[in-house]
């Protein structure tokens, strides 16, 4: 270590910081060829006031579970297939009640053949494959409400 | 009374809106942009739907969306709080083909008021005092001269769809006004895309006195006193109050009566504010705005009413639950609204919440959605909270405002809290002595304090 | 108007009383333990002083040491708040003697209230009306036995010097009326080191409703109205409100009325509760309180007074601002005193508050000393907060109250709060239909709930 | 350590704290060729409202910046020959008024010899030495208010 300040690393720990912050993370520690660094910082996120004592409707259209759907999914969220629900509105599956599904798990699906139908303002909205690939996973149900972003599918 | 409301806004408002659905047990729907997913309204509300990235046009002024969000969750009502749709008769009009109720008054009122020139003339025709000016529009130099010298100098040429200062010229003089015609349309078309202007006399030291106006459409309505909103920056209220300290009695009776009687008329319905200026005496009608406005919890202090309560009541179809007899003024209450602003240059802060405690205690109201680890945004305003303060008379609520911004701490961001604790030494501020240009001109003398 | 007031308390209440005299412009001196150097009301004084160790009686309760703060702070008065020495007749007369004003009656009435045998006599003489006992102390079983059959059994024996429900015994029938004198008179020996006990009726099913008076020492005196505290666990108030569901406007006036005119004669001075159990229409007075209470706030809520800022003025001498044609009542509040422990075992839960969020906005106050970070130290009582809400009536008060609790978090440690949610499920409750055992039988039906 | 431990780079320490105060962070830690840094802090105490807009009074009793004392005088009042004051009051070094003081910086004292007077409720309390030993530092001035606990001074 010697003096040399400039063996110390400051930039790459206000770095960490910043990744800290965006992430919401509350720890990283990086080891590197003998150099080991760590910040941390206290979760002021848990202050946050839960809704504890309000009792969550029973979801009549089961838009109330919505809001920890993007938590729960976020691995699906986060792969690189994901298509995630442009708008508000209905999800289906197929053109009209009985007829066959756009896709299937499994399905190929070439980029911009519609996978999906977002009901919204009794508008029926086409969902187009925005890539190539198969139908890995379907992660809503035919006749469920989806909000923005919410992920859709996997296609891979 | 409606079974699930849809709350078309964020921040204070959103939470505003939540607790007094929640206080008459109607079920909550909050709408979001990916920007507000950890807010305080959405934790709180007993659904909540993500409408939009967080540009406010592709989520918050997003109807169709919106729309949609009221399908999914089948909404029965939306309320939508101050800004955003609040006063877009559009939007009004498509929930009412929807079957949604809209907690608002009626589209076509929405309209009328919406437009510049249309709700002065409505309001001339109601027996509301307006400023000398012209009847509609004017284009031609001519014309704008020949105007200018019947409501005399100095006069203000107006966007006819403009807000907010832009499009806004005055002319101290006949030779002035070409150049200040020409610049005020420039300036509109640029801001409005619609260069229609109009002429009015310009008063030279108002103060900004509004009515709070209440009808339920079904041909009763009542006034709630006044707020005086004097004290802004950049045409944006900071601080407001109820009473007005430069208001008597007979005045404040004269001029209550006068709105209420013309809302009346009107079959207006639900919360309405008849904006003026005053001076020497006398009110000149600015606008109307038609919902609730940010400053309503000093017309809640002083008159012991939940404005937004009334609004859903209203609004379900009830009438008005009292009549301008049953209401009184009780002492005297001022709201400073807290902004992510440095307090010096007023630059937007937006950023996390690293420590809070607001104040407590008797007489002191905090409306506020932030909380300790929250993130402010960067997308929209910065207002983040309200400090409603009430008191027996105006000394008391100065004090005891002085007490509870003492005591406000916000750490991580900067507030425009040192500014109010500055403006409570103002001797002009305690005396209750100031005009509408009186904050600008405080803040350019004292810029390099 | 006293220069500097020195805060001889602790925790919410010294903070309230910090806010009263900020509010007039009062200097303020906070004196602490070391216990207590973080606490909020130290934070925010202007002056502090640190007066002992953590046991109240070397700091608190430290009569020297808080008058030689007083010397070296050049406080000109004391404001005892509640508890410690607010009820202490030999505080008061030595600070008298030390030409140093306390915030608080005369050192006389406080001694003789603080007499429970001595109080009732009072009471007695001043027409206020008494539950039927002995006259004075009991000592022999035949003298017991006699007292008991005139007054009507069931009967209660009460230690003379006691407090807190040590000490009281109840003897349903005459069978029971020895052991019971005998337990009573050991206990109260044993707790107050003196075995002096009364009789008289018990009632089964009363509620506690408390008459606020105020008088300025100079023959005027008025009533705030009563406070309902029926609801309490081991003699504790646990919430309270005003007015009472259980009286009417004709019952209120009358023993106000002569709970004002009694102090009118007495000439007494500041703030006094005068508490009574309440059956079937009729008033018996249990005791009065020569000082402010912790629920003064619920008051202070329907009649627009601030009752801690009246103390003062009265203190420094001056004549009551107000007549009794002065005072309306208006809506309804209650208070739920939040305490620092378990909500089933009401064990206390001391410690660090990692996470604190109050509820805001219309209609809600908060009182309380912690902050994020505090630790709420071993040493006292569990009160960590005051939770008040006011509405127009007293439905719009429960559903504001509920929805207030549903926004408080108070994170690290437990608080009673999950206690008032469930309270606020049952109909009786809701229906205003309680009385003093109404709780203790909850807890105990509900406590493997 | 190996390294001499008058290398320890102070300056390094102190650029840590900097961006701990910077970042928001609650901890780092670095650790390169055998030499570790951590620093942290506690942020919930940052929480506390400090009164920051409240002007406190010019302190005429000198009491006012007594909160702060306790901290700022913290060695002295943990070391182990500190005398702290049992009492509030005013503190005199002398029996009256122009006569000599109990003790001075350096004198001898013995266990229970009066070494200052604090005055409470016009009584004079005379202040023994706890212990034998020198007088190294006298923490009060003559005539000053002092508080419960309050060091006086530190006879070693």
């Amino acid at each position: 270590m010697g003096k040399d300040s400039k063996t110390f690393d400051h930039e790459q720990i206000r770095i960490l910081a910043e990744i800290l912050a965006d992430t919401g993370l509350t720890e990283i520690e990086v080891e590197q060829d003998g150099l080991k660094i760590r910040v941390a910082r206290e979760v002021t996120v848990s202050y946050a006031p839960a809704p504890q004592h309000i009792v969550a409707s029973p979801a009549p259209a089961a838009a109330a579970p919505a809001p920890e759907a993007p938590a729960a999914a976020a691995p699906a969220g986060n792969a690189a297939g994901t298509v995630k629900s442009p708008m508000v509105g209905t999800a289906y599956f197929s053109p009209s009640p009985g007829s066959a599904p756009f896709v299937q798990l499994g399905s190929q699906v070439k980029a911009g053949q519609t996978i999906m139908i977002i009901e919204a303002m009794k508008t029926m909205n086409q969902i187009p494959a925005p890539h190539a690939g198969t139908v890995k996973q379907i992660l809503v149900s035919n006749g469920e409400p989806v909000e923005f972003d919410q992920p859709l599918m996997i296609i891979e | 009374m409606f079974e699930k409301v849809l709350i078309a806004n964020r921040g204070e408002i959103a939470l505003r809106v939540l607790r007094a659905c929640r206080e008459l047990g109607i079920q909550t729907v909050a709408v979001h942009s990916t920007a507000d997913a950890t807010a305080m309204h959405v934790r709180l509300a007993d659904e909540s739907v993500c409408i939009g990235p967080p540009p406010a046009s592709e989520s918050y002024l997003n109807i169709p969306a919106i729309v949609a969000a009221c399908e999914i969750t089948g909404a029965d009502a939306v309320h939508p709080g101050y800004g955003f749709l609040s006063e877009n008769a559009r939007f009004a009009q498509i929930l009412e083909e929807h079957e949604i109720a809209f907690v608002g008054p009626s589209a076509e009122h929405i309209r009328i008021m919406g437009d510049k020139i249309e709700a002065k003339q409505t309001a001339r025709k109601l027996g509301i005092p307006v400023v000398p000016g012209s009847d509609g529009g004017v284009s031609g130099h001519a014309e704008a001269r020949k105007v200018a010298r019947e409501v005399g100098y100095p006069v203000l040429i107006k966007a006819a769809a403009g807000g907010g200062g832009r499009g806004m010229k005055v002319a101290l003089n006949e030779d002035e006004i070409d150049t200040a015609l020409s610049t005020a349309q420039t300036e509109a078309k640029a801001a409005f895309g619609d260069d229609a202007v109009y002429i009015e006399r310009y008063l030279a030291k108002p103060r900004h006195i509004e009515i709070q106006v209440f009808g339920d459409g079904q041909g009763n309505a009542v006034y709630l006193g006044e707020r005086d909103c004097s004290l802004q920056r950049r045409h944006q209220k900071v601080w407001e109050e109820a009473l007005s300290p430069a208001l008597n009695a007979a005045q404040r009776k004269q001029i209550g009566e006068t709105c209420a009687q013309a809302m009346a008329e009107l079959k207006y319905s639900g919360a309405g504010t008849i904006e003026f200026l005053y001076e020497d005496g006398e009110f000149f009608f600015i606008e109307m705005n038609t919902r609730l406005q940010v400053e309503h919890p000093v017309t809640e202090a002083i008159t012991g009413l939940d404005l937004v309560q009334e609004q859903l009541r209203v609004a379900a179809g009830a009438k008005l639950g009292f009549t301008q007899d049953d209401i009184t003024f009780h002492g005297h209450a001022i709201e400073c609204r807290i902004n992510a602003e440095n307090p010096q240059t007023f630059v937007p802060s937006p950023g996390r919440v690293v420590g809070l405690h607001q104040p407590g205690g008797l007489g002191v109201r905090v409306d506020s959605g932030i909380y300790t680890g929250y993130s402010i945004p960067p997308y929209y305003d910065s207002l983040i909270g309200k400090l409603i303060v009430h008191g027996r008379d105006r000394n008391e609520c100065l004090m005891r405002l002085r007490r509870a911004l003492g005591e406000y701490v916000i750490e991580g961001i900067d507030t425009t809290i040192p500014l109010f604790l500055r403006l409570l030494e103002q001797p002009d501020i305690i005396d209750g002595e100031y005009d509408i240009h009186w904050l600008e001109k405080f803040l350019k003398n004292n810029a390099a304090a």
